[in-house]
């Protein structure tokens, strides 16, 4: 540290020097560094932002929730139920509710007619004859912002058997919570499955008795529930559930 | 509040800018908090080679470990300050609702502008007795919030409708989170607080440099 | 959490019995309040006919005000912690969401009991310089926050969904309410870690008393 | 203060008596004083809330909303709207909007039929020949709880014209709020207007366009809005305005 500079103004300077010397013009260059650097970093922070251009528009295929959201013209959309809603989910302390204690399997959850990001339509019908899960998500939830991308990763990697379909339903939309709004999410996730938006008043949601964020409903070709599970169910368990549920469908 | 589209948009690229800002600001505090690392294991090393066995600087470090010690505690209230004022910019203007965590940690920095600001003024290194205990307490709520937010499955599995206290409002080069800045806001505040020392005393103690360090250093264990 | 309705109905109860304990508490704070202005008019009119003309108590006063000025930090101590406790109590047993001054005013309290406990431990009565500053800003918040519980068309003439802070969560003896019981905590405070002096030097001016009450007085101004 | 005691154990009497005698004996006495005074309240405390008996039951007089509150079965009920919501309220500064500003003056607002506390039925018919005045009150409201008493004096003073009927809607409850029942509140101010519950999702507010608490919609004989105000309205301008309402009538 050159101490021998006696230019600049600290208010200390006149007090202290009959005592100590040179050694205040320590502290004035320590100051006078810390306000340079600070206005340094305040200049870098607003042409950074000014300039970004947040181009994150990858190639991104057809026909996937991740191209619908690119599309966006609405975060929620009507949804119709058609049938009877789900049996509430039970009381367990585990994620991934044992089928046997699951009053839902063996039933048949409604059809569900909603639209998607851009607007086309996305029906959830259990009796089209394939196998399926629905996954509900919330985009401020930061156990859905976990498991989405693990989930991405999982179909990435095409685990995702030919005979099993997923959907996803972006519910519990808030306007002034984090992650909003969710077509950026599924955006920057490059989310695949085709993603329903439920309705502010969580109509899907509530047709298919949705305990928490996030939660997940299989069912088999024949449109019944086999199981259901709420939580950040870790990614292996959610691909042993998922692959069986393929086997499942090749074997009989 | 009557806003245009592009006013909306002007406010969010606002928002973008004072957040990086702050980062970049936590970054720096970072950067400083590891100098005083590396300078205490300094301390320690040539402490262990000098008669008394007790940590101290190298005489050479010693104007700057003074001077430090002479602006600490103005830096030390800027730093609350900054903090201050960066979190009601978050929650008044960027509209993020506080969590009850983060109030707990307002709690704890929103007095240290007042405390820290009185005795700069008042030069008095003492304030370390009032400022270390609290700022303590709110790094300690900042690491577990910090946390809750890195590991939400550690507190719950899934969300119900109320949004949780482990949402991440901010997040800026891959680490960096409100309760992050947070922490090392009250991290800055104790170390500079403890760095504080008289500029008159030591003057008095000039040629026993090395005793001014230990003497801060030993009120911190 | 499985309460039967005689569990709430006993809860219902509880909280009475705790916002009546602590409105009676209110009152006793009042109450020393209160003395303490009419000693404060003594000090003024018997300073006034001694020869320095500063104020001072009586002689035979004496003894009381250096008892409490002996025990105030730690009587201090206990009006946070008193306060915090309540405080708590109304929000996480009680369930009363605390409304945004509520907040800002915990920021100021919370604190005090870490301060004044450490100041009570350190019979530091120069802690006065960093908590008086901050129970005055909450004192302010406090008496800002019962007149719009008062007169709530000052702020608004009609109420949207959002429940407003000049709702009334409790009323007691027809005058207070929790901000009314938070400004007395914080009146009491400040007055209490004006008063106090330490025994010690107050014991070295054993033969000039009357100089003890205007030291600390002064230093009120 | 007595000086000469030696009791008890002052944390600090061995470290000062040395220095200072007699005199750390007050802060012992202080100290012990207001311990003693703080149980004492805390006994009373206890006490007081056990005994009380809240025996609030003075004579109320038949078929008003009071008498309803006191065999209070529920705080919130099913309400049936019949015929179009009222306009919506204009954006304006006063609490009582100018009828020639107001584009519900005029309108016929819908038939409400709902329940009171008791169960008993409350029907508002706009076309049942006499005027009237819906007042719409929230019991968590601090305007609606200055304003509610204010009313009830000056019906009692005997203001209330004969060819008006009043009638209240209590809406947003809100459970987990302060002066928590409505019932109680209602009791408590004696209140003798008929009260009808609102459903959770506040139907009935809706169907009358409401904008705040309290609000208030008056109307004529031929079921038309003659004057609608929202807020803490001084009590001389609601009562002038009632008045005219009644002469208004008696007039036509």
């Amino acid at each position: 540290m050159n101490e021998q500079k006696h230019e600049g103004a600290d208010p200390y300077a006149n007090l202290t020097n009959r005592t100590t010397g040179n050694r205040p013009k320590t502290g004035l260059i320590i100051v006078g560094a810390t306000v340079a650097v600070v206005l340094v970093l305040g200049a870098v922070a607003f042409f950074v932002t000014r300039s970004e251009n947040n181009a994150d528009t990858a190639a991104i295929e057809n026909d996937t929730g991740a191209q619908a959201a690119q599309n966006a013209k609405q975060e929620q959309a009507s949804v119709t139920v058609i049938g009877e809603p789900l049996a509430a989910y039970p009381q367990t302390s585990s994620m991934v509710v044992p089928p046997g204690e699951d009053p839902a399997v063996g039933q048949t959850p409604p059809v569900l007619e909603g639209f998607s990001f851009d607007g086309s339509p996305v029906k959830i019908d259990p009796a089209d004859g394939r196998a399926k899960v629905v996954i509900f998500v919330a985009h401020w939830c930061p156990h859905c912002q976990v498991e989405v991308p693990l989930i991405q990763e999982w179909i990435d990697e095409g685990n995702q058997p030919e005979n099993v379909d997923f959907y996803a339903v972006s519910t519990s939309v808030k306007r002034d919570q984090p992650n909003y709004p969710p077509s950026k999410w599924v955006i920057k996730e490059g989310f695949t499955p085709k993603v329903m938006l439920d309705d502010p008043a969580g109509t899907a949601a509530q047709a298919y008795g949705l305990p928490g964020f996030p939660y997940f409903v299989m069912m088999d070709s024949g449109g019944k529930v086999t199981q259901r599970a709420s939580g950040e169910v870790p990614i292996d368990q959610f691909g042993t559930l998922v692959t069986a549920l393929g086997s499942q469908q090749a074997a009989s | 509040m009557g806003l245009s589209a592009t006013g909306t948009v002007n406010k969010a690229m606002d928002v973008d800018t004072v957040t990086l800002f702050l980062a970049m600001l936590a970054v720096l505090g970072l950067g400083f908090l590891l100098v005083c690392l590396v300078f205490s294991v300094v301390a320690v090393i040539h402490g262990s080679r000098t008669a008394s066995k007790r940590p101290a600087l190298p005489a050479s470090l010693q104007p700057l470990r003074l001077g430090i010690g002479q602006v600490a505690l103005p830096l030390a209230f800027l730093v609350a300050l900054t903090c201050t004022v960066g979190s009601l910019y978050l929650s008044e203007v960027a509209k993020f609702p506080p969590c009850i965590l983060c109030w707990y940690q307002r709690i704890v920095m929103y007095p240290q502008v007042i405390i820290l600001g009185i005795a700069a003024l008042r030069r008095d290194v003492l304030v370390k007795w009032y400022s270390v205990p609290l700022v303590l307490i709110g790094l300690a709520i900042a690491i577990y919030h910090y946390l809750i937010e890195r590991f939400p499955s550690t507190v719950s599995f899934s969300c119900t409708d109320d949004v949780p206290c482990s949402t991440v409002w901010v997040w800026k080069f891959h680490f960096l989170s409100i309760p992050a800045m947070a922490g090392i806001g009250f991290a800055l505040i104790a170390v500079l607080t403890l760095l504080a020392c008289n500029v008159d005393r030591s003057a008095q103690n000039n040629s026993e440099l090395d005793s001014a360090e230990p003497t801060n250093k030993n009120e911190d264990a």
